[in-house]
C-alpha cells in the first residue's frame, strides 16, 4: 500500500511539477505548484515526517502560494506572450540542458544503484516527531534557529520598505501587509517545537 | 451634538429688499429692473448676462448680503416673446435670513450665459440641467454635458416648442444613427449561457 | 502493513523535481514562474533531506527543512515586493525586458 | 481601475451609477451619473393642471409622499395668495411629520444594511409599517398619498385617526431607542461613520446641500424654524446639528429629528383636537377650491363651482412663485410660472437629493471603497426624486 | 474473499470509511439545520417568525432550499476560466470536511474518524488551504467585484491565519500534545478556557474565527453593501450553494475546534461515558448561537479597520499571552 501511495505522490508531484514549468497562465502554474507541495507532503507523511508535512502545508500551500497568487491576480496577470526568435532559442538551449542534467544523472547513478537502508530504526514512534523535532531544535539548533529569526526578521523589514519604496503615490499597504504576514507565516514553526 | 439657537430673523422680504438696495448702491451703472406682475410672490431682479458673475460674487461676499448658497437655477421659456428664455436663480442667505431671485434674459439665436460655478459650486449640475433642457450654454462651465436625458438625445425636451407625447419610445433598434453604448457591440457574440438540465 | 520506500527512490524523485525546477528557470521569461521553480528547486533539496533523515534515523534532516522553508519564506516576502515594485516601474514582469541597470 | 458602481448595485439606493477611478481601494476620482429614473415629471406638469400634478409627486421621493404633496400645495397657494384654515395646516403637520419619523426610519434601515447592521432594517420597517397604515386609513394609499390639495386637504381625516397616531407617537421614542442601542455606541458602527465622509459647513453651504446634510455639518438652518410654513412658529421643537460633518454626525441629527418630529406631532394632535375631530379641513373659496360632496348634492352653484373645477381647473393670476418646505432629505421647493391659465407655464421642482448628491464626491475623494457606501448612504437619496 | 476480509488492512480501511460515511452525514444534517437555526434565529431577533411554511415549524426548510439550489440555473459568465470556475466551490467544501475528520467527538474510538498526533496542525493546514475557495472563485469569474473580494479575502485570512495559529498556542503548551485527544484529555478537571490566559486565547481565537470564516463583522470579502456579493457575484445554483454550505461547514468545524481546544470537548459532569458526547454537541450549539448572534448585531468592519484590528491588535495581543502562558508553564515544572 505504501508502494502504490509513493507511486501515486511521486506521479503526481512530478505531473504537477512539470505542469508549472510548462503552463502559460500564471495562476494555473501557482495552483499547480500547490498540488505538488501537497503531494509533497503526502510523501512527507510516507517518511512518517508528520510535522514537516503539516507545516509544509501550512507555510507553503497556505502562506507562500497564496502570496503568488495574490501577487499575480494584483498586477492582473493573463497568459504569457512567449513568442520571438530570442525566447524560442533560449526555450530550446533550456529544454537541452535540462535533458543533458537529468542524463548526467542518471549516468551518475548508473552502477551504483542501490536500494539503500529499507527501515530505519524507529524514530520517536509514540507521540509523534513533534516533540522529538522540538528537542533537536532547541537544542542543538538553537543558534541557527535564532539566526532565522533574525533572517525572517530582515525579511519582513525588506518587504515592508521595498512595498513602501519609490511608487509615485501607489498605496503600498496591502502587499506589504501581505509580505509581512508570509514571513510571519513560519512563526507556529516555533510554537510545535516548544510543546 | 448641539441644538441651533433660535434663528436671527425668519426669512423676509425686508432682508431681500436690503440686498435689493445695497446691489443698487454697489453697481450704480447697472439698470435693474424689478420683475413686477400680478402675482410675483418673490422679490427678483434682472440682471444683465455680462455682470452676472460680478453680480453674483458680490452677494455672496459681501458682508450685508452674504448669498452664501444658491438655491436653485432654472430656465424658463417664453416661446412668443422675446428674449425667449429665462434663467432664474435663487439665493438664500443663511447669515440674513433672505431669499433673492436673479433672472437672466438670454435671446434664442445667442443662448449664452456665463457660468456661476466659480461663485457657487453648486450652480454645477443645476446648469447642466438647465442646458440639458433648454439647450442654454453657459460658458466657462467645466463638464457641460447632458445630465437628466440620455448623452445622444437630440433636442431640448423643455423648449415650448418641444411637443410632449405620442412618441417611440428611443431604442438603439428604431433609432438610426442612434450610438450604441460601446462600438463594438455588435461584433460580440451573444453571450453564452450553458443550460443543464438537471 | 506500512513499509518504506527505499532511500534511492526518494531521491531519484529528488533529482528529477530538481531538474524540472532548473529547466522552468532556463525555459520561462516570467519572473513570477522562475519564482516558483526556484521553489520546486528548494522543495525537491526538502525531499532529499527528509529521505535522507529518514534514512539515517536521524531527526537532522528535518531540522534542517525548517531552515529551508524559512529561508524560502523570507525570500518570497522579498522577491514578491521586489517584482511589485519593478511591475509598477516597468509594466513588465518578463525577466529580458527588465534591464534595471541599462535604466 | 475603473470600477463602475451602479446602475445595478445593491447599495446605491436605486439606479444611481457612481464611476469610480480606484487606486486599490482608493478613490482617485467619483463621478456620480444620473438620469436613469428621468420621467420628465416638469414636462408633464406643464400640461396638467395644478392638481393633476399631485400625484406625480407622489412617484418623486416616493419615502415622503406626503411632504412633496404638501409642498406643491404651498407653491400653488402662495402663487393664488391663498392659505388653508388652520385645522387643515395642523392635520399637514401631523401627517408630514409622520412622513418625516418613516423616511428616517427607511434611510436608518437601509443605512445600516448597507453597513452590515441588517436587524436594524426590520426595526426600522416595523415603524415605518405603521405610518404606512396611518397613511392607509387616512387616504386609502399606503405610498401614493396624494392627500394635500391646494387650499386644504381631499378629505377629513377619518374618526379614530387621531388616537391612532397618538399610539404611535408615543410609542415611537421608545423604538428611537431600541434603534440607539443598537448603533450610538457600537464600538464598529462609530469606526465605519466617525470621521468618515466628512464635509465642511463651508462646503456643505457652498454646495447647496440642505436638510440633514447641512445641519449634520453644523450649520441650524431648518425651513421650520427659519422660514416657517403651515404654522410652524406655533410648534415647540430643537433643530439638532453634529458638529465635525461625518456620517455619524448626520445619523445623529436624523435620529434626533425623529424624535422631535414625535415631539411636534404630539402638539399637532393636541391642536387637531382642540380644534374638534371633524371640521374645517379645506377653504370655502370656490374659484380654487372643490366644495364639499354635501354641497355638491344639495346646491346648484357648488355643483357649478365643482364642474369648473374638476373639468378646467383653477385659473391663478399671471406671475410666479417659489416655495420650499422642510422636507425629510432638505429644501423641497416647487417653482410655478403661470399664464394665467389653468395649467403651470413652468413648474420647476427643486428636489433636495439632487443638490446633496452633488457633495458626493467632496466626501470621499482619498476615500476607500467601504466609504463610498457609507458617504451615500449618509446623504439619504432618492432616485425618483433626483431625476424626476 | 474472506482471506481478503481477514486481511488487517482491509479492515481497517473499511472501518475507517464507514465512519468517515457517519461522521460525514452527521455533520453535513448538523450544517443544513445550523443553516436553518441561523434563519430562525435570526427572524426572532428581528421581530419576524423566520421559515414556518415547509413542514411542521419549517422544519423541512433545509431541504427545500437545496432542492431548489439543485433546480437553479447555471451561468458561466463569458471569459472565466472554466476549470477553476469549477473547481473553487468544492474547495470551499472539502478542507472544512476534512477538518472533521481530527476533531473527537466523544471519549469512545468510535466518535472520532482517527486521533492524529498533528491533529491541530491539521486544522491549521485546512484553514489555510480554505483560502483558496475563495481567491480562485473571485478570480475566475472575470468580474471585478469577485477579485476584489478575492483580494480582500487572500490578505484578511493571512493575516488572521496568524493570531489563530498564536491562540491555539497557549492550549499547546498547557496540554504538551498537539493531539486533539490528548488536549481533551487534559481538561478532564479545568477547562482551558478557564485560565485567564486561556480565556484571552479563547477570545482571539472566537474572533479569528470569525474573520477566517468570513462571518460578520468580518465578511468584507462577500459585503454585499459595496462588492455585490464579493468572491460568489457570479455563481448560481449548486455552485452557490457548495460555497454557501462551506461557509456554514467551516463555522461548524472551527467552532468543533474551539470546543476542543478551550472548552473542555466532551468533558462535563454527570453523564455517563456514553452520552459524554452530548456535552460536546451542547457546546458545540452554545458556539453556533454566538456566530449567528454576531453576525445580526454588529455592522461590518472597513477593510484597512480590518487589517488594523488584525496586525495591531490581535497579534501583539496572542503574542504576549503565548510568552506569559510559556514562563508560567515553566515556572510550574520548576515547582
Amino acid at each position: 500500500m505504501t508502494l502504490a501511495l509513493f507511486a501515486a505522490f511521486a506521479a503526481l508531484l512530478v505531473g504537477c511539477s512539470l505542469m508549472v514549468i510548462l503552463h502559460r497562465n500564471p495562476v494555473a502554474s501557482a495552483l499547480f505548484l500547490v498540488l505538488a507541495f501537497c503531494s509533497l507532503a503526502g510523501l512527507y507523511l510516507l517518511l512518517h515526517a508528520e510535522f514537516v508535512a503539516m507545516v509544509q502545508v501550512i507555510v507553503y500551500a497556505g502562506a507562500i502560494m497564496v502570496l503568488f497568487l495574490f501577487v499575480i491576480m494584483y498586477l492582473n496577470l493573463r497568459h504569457d506572450v512567449e513568442q520571438g526568435i530570442a525566447v524560442a532559442v533560449r526555450r530550446g538551449a533550456g529544454w537541452i540542458l535540462g535533458i543533458l542534467l537529468l542524463a548526467e544523472t542518471v549516468a551518475f547513478f548508473k552502477g551504483r544503484w542501490a536500494e539503500g537502508p529499507v527501515s530505519a530504526p524507529d524514530l520517536a514512534p509514540v507521540a509523534g516527531n513533534t516533540q522529538a523535532i522540538g528537542q533537536v531544535l532547541y537544542t542543538r539548533y538553537l543558534f541557527p534557529f535564532e539566526i532565522t529569526s533574525v533572517l525572517l526578521l530582515v525579511a519582513m523589514v525588506g518587504a515592508v520598505v521595498i512595498a513602501k519604496g519609490r511608487g509615485p503615490g501607489l498605496h503600498p499597504a496591502a502587499p506589504a501587509a501581505d509580505a509581512a504576514a508570509d514571513a510571519k507565516a513560519a512563526a507556529p514553526d516555533h510554537a510545535g517545537g516548544e510543546a | 451634538m448641539a441644538v441651533a439657537d433660535p434663528p436671527a430673523a425668519l426669512v423676509s422680504t425686508a432682508a431681500a429688499e436690503r440686498a435689493a438696495r445695497r446691489l443698487a448702491e454697489r453697481f450704480p451703472d447697472v439698470t435693474f429692473r424689478r420683475q413686477e406682475g400680478e402675482a410675483v410672490r418673490d422679490l427678483t431682479i434682472v440682471v444683465p448676462a455680462s455682470r452676472l458673475v460680478e453680480i453674483c460674487t458680490f452677494l455672496r461676499d459681501d458682508p450685508g448680503t452674504e448669498f452664501a448658497m444658491l438655491a436653485w437655477v432654472g430656465g424658463v421659456d417664453l416661446l412668443p416673446r422675446q428674449p425667449r428664455f429665462e434663467v432664474v436663480y435663487h439665493l438664500l442667505s443663511i447669515t440674513h435670513a433672505a431669499r433673492l431671485a436673479l433672472k437672466v434674459l438670454v435671446h434664442e439665436e445667442d443662448a449664452r450665459v456665463p457660468t456661476v460655478t466659480g461663485v457657487w459650486p453648486t450652480a454645477n449640475w443645476h446648469e447642466r440641467e438647465t442646458y440639458d433642457f433648454y439647450g442654454i450654454t453657459f460658458d466657462g462651465h467645466p463638464d457641460l454635458t447632458r445630465i437628466l436625458l440620455p448623452e445622444d438625445w437630440v433636442g431640448w425636451p423643455l423648449r415650448k416648442d418641444s411637443p410632449l407625447g405620442y412618441q417611440e419610445v428611443a431604442f438603439t433598434h428604431n433609432t438610426p444613427g442612434r450610438r450604441l453604448p460601446t462600438p463594438d457591440l455588435t461584433a460580440l457574440k451573444p453571450k453564452k449561457v450553458r443550460y443543464r438540465a438537471h | 502493513m506500512m513499509h518504506d520506500i527505499p532511500l534511492a527512490w526518494m531521491l531519484a524523485l529528488s533529482a528529477t523535481v530538481f531538474v524540472i525546477g532548473v529547466v522552468g528557470v532556463l525555459v520561462r521569461r516570467n519572473a513570477l514562474v522562475i519564482f516558483m521553480s526556484i521553489e520546486l528547486m528548494l522543495n525537491a533539496g526538502n525531499l532529499a533531506f527528509v529521505a535522507f533523515s529518514r534514512a539515517l534515523g536521524s531527526l537532522d534532516g528535518q531540522v534542517f527543512v525548517f531552515f529551508v522553508m524559512t529561508v524560502a519564506a523570507a525570500e518570497v516576502a522579498v522577491g514578491l515586493a521586489i517584482i511589485v515594485n519593478v511591475f509598477r516601474l516597468k509594466e513588465t514582469i518578463y525577466v529580458d525586458e527588465i534591464n534595471l541597470l541599462k535604466g | 481601475m475603473t470600477l463602475n458602481m451602479g446602475p445595478q448595485h445593491p447599495s446605491t439606493h436605486g439606479v444611481l451609477r457612481v464611476v469610480l477611478e480606484l487606486d486599490g481601494e482608493t478613490i482617485v476620482r467619483a463621478k456620480p451619473i444620473i438620469g436613469y429614473l428621468h420621467t420628465g415629471m416638469e414636462k408633464q406638469a406643464e400640461y396638467k393642471t395644478y392638481t393633476q400634478s399631485i400625484p406625480q409627486t407622489d412617484r418623486m421621493d416616493y419615502l415622503s409622499p406626503m411632504s412633496n404633496n404638501l409642498a406643491l400645495c404651498l407653491a400653488a397657494e402662495k402663487l393664488l395668495g391663498i392659505e388653508a384654515p388652520a385645522r387643515a395646516q395642523a392635520i399637514r403637520v401631523l401627517l408630514t411629520e409622520l412622513t418625516r419619523i418613516s423616511a428616517h426610519c427607511v434611510w436608518l434601515g437601509t443605512h445600516a444594511l448597507d453597513i452590515g447592521a441588517m436587524t436594524v432594517f426590520f426595526y426600522c420597517f416595523r415603524e415605518r409599517e405603521k405610518v404606512l397604515s396611518i397613511y392607509d386609513q387616512v387616504c386609502g394609499a399606503r405610498m401614493t398619498a396624494s392627500y394635500f390639495r391646494v387650499g386644504g386637504l381631499s378629505s377629513d381625516i377619518p374618526a379614530g385617526l387621531l388616537d391612532r397616531c397618538q399610539t404611535f407617537v408615543d410609542e415611537m421614542p421608545a423604538h428611537a431607542d431600541e434603534y440607539e442601542r443598537l448603533l450610538s455606541k457600537n464600538p464598529i458602527w462609530l469606526a465605519r461613520t466617525q470621521g468618515v465622509a466628512p464635509l465642511s459647513a463651508k462646503d456643505a453651504v457652498a454646495l447647496g446641500a440642505t436638510g440633514p446634510v447641512l445641519r449634520g455639518s453644523g450649520v441650524g438652518w431648518d425651513l421650520r424654524k427659519n422660514a416657517p410654513y403651515c404654522n410652524y412658529q406655533e410648534y415647540e421643537f430643537d433643530v439638532p446639528t453634529g458638529a465635525n460633518g461625518d456620517a455619524y454626525d448626520r445619523y445623529m441629527v436624523r435620529v434626533r429629528e425623529i424624535r422631535q418630529s414625535t415631539r411636534i406631532a404630539h402638539q399637532a394632535i393636541a391642536k387637531i383636537r382642540a380644534m374638534g375631530e371633524r371640521g374645517e379641513y379645506r377653504l370655502r373659496d370656490y374659484k380654487y377650491v372643490v366644495p364639499p360632496k354635501e354641497d355638491v348634492k344639495t346646491s346648484m352653484e357648488a355643483l357649478i363651482h365643482h364642474f369648473k373645477i374638476v373639468a378646467h381647473g383653477f385659473f391663478p393670476p399671471v406671475g410666479e412663485a417659489y416655495h420650499a418646505i422642510e422636507a425629510p432629505k432638505g429644501e423641497l421647493g416647487f417653482y410655478f410660472v403661470s399664464d394665467g391659465t389653468p395649467r403651470p407655464w413652468r413648474m420647476k421642482v427643486r428636489s433636495p437629493s439632487f443638490v446633496n448628491l452633488q457633495t458626493l464626491p467632496t466626501m470621499i475623494e482619498g476615500r476607500l471603497v467601504a466609504d463610498v457606501i457609507t458617504a451615500i448612504g449618509s446623504l439619504d437619496i432618492v432616485l425618483g426624486e433626483i431625476d424626476r | 474473499m474472506a482471506a481478503f476480509w481477514h486481511d488487517p488492512n482491509v479492515r481497517m480501511v473499511f472501518w475507517a470509511l464507514v465512519k468517515i460515511l457517519v461522521i460525514l452525514q452527521a455533520m453535513l444534517g448538523v450544517v443544513s439545520y445550523m443553516i436553518y437555526a441561523e434563519r430562525k434565529i435570526a427572524g426572532h431577533m428581528q421581530a419576524r417568525v423566520g421559515p414556518n411554511r415547509v413542514g411542521p415549524l419549517g422544519l423541512f426548510q433545509p431541504i427545500a432550499d437545496v432542492a431548489k439550489l439543485f433546480f437553479k440555473e447555471e451561468f458561466i459568465p463569458d471569459g472565466a476560466n472554466k476549470v477553476i470556475f469549477h473547481i473553487a466551490p468544492m474547495l470551499a467544501v472539502i478542507p472544512a470536511l476534512i477538518v472533521f475528520s481530527v476533531v473527537p467527538f466523544g471519549p469512545q474510538d468510535a466518535l472520532r474518524v482517527t486521533d492524529l498526533n498533528v491533529g491541530l496542525l491539521l486544522f491549521l493546514a485546512m484553514s489555510s488551504i480554505g483560502v483558496y475557495a475563495i481567491v480562485l472563485g473571485g478570480w475566475s469569474s472575470n468580474n471585478k467585484y469577485a477579485l476584489l473580494g478575492g483580494l480582500r479575502s487572500s490578505a484578511q485570512m493571512i493575516s488572521y491565519e496568524l493570531p489563530m495559529g498564536l491562540s491555539c498556542i497557549p492550549v499547546i503548551l498547557l496540554a504538551g500534545s498537539l493531539s486533539l485527544v490528548e488536549i481533551v484529555r487534559m481538561q478532564e478537571h479545568w477547562w482551558f478556557v478557564a485560565t485567564p490566559f486561556g480565556l484571552l486565547a479563547f477570545a482571539i481565537f472566537m474572533i479569528t474565527a470569525l474573520a477566517e470564516t468570513n462571518r460578520a463583522p468580518f465578511d468584507l470579502p462577500e459585503a454585499e453593501a459595496e462588492l455585490v456579493a464579493g468572491f460568489h457575484t457570479e455563481y448560481s445554483s449548486m455552485k452557490f450553494g457548495l460555497f454557501f454550505l462551506g461557509e456554514f461547514a467551516n463555522v461548524i468545524s472551527i467552532s468543533c475546534i474551539a470546543v476542543t481546544l478551550f472548552l473542555g470537548g466532551w468533558n462535563g459532569p454527570w453523564l455517563p461515558d456514553a452520552f459524554k458526547f452530548v456535552w460536546f454537541f451542547l457546546k458545540l450549539a452554545a458556539l453556533l448561537f454566538f456566530f449567528i448572534w454576531v453576525r445580526w448585531t454588529y455592522p461590518r468592519l472597513r477593510y484597512d479597520q480590518l487589517m488594523n484590528l488584525g496586525w495591531k491588535v490581535l497579534l501583539p495581543l496572542a503574542l504576549a499571552n503565548v510568552l506569559v502562558t510559556a514562563i508560567v508553564v515553566w515556572w510550574r515544572a520548576q515547582g
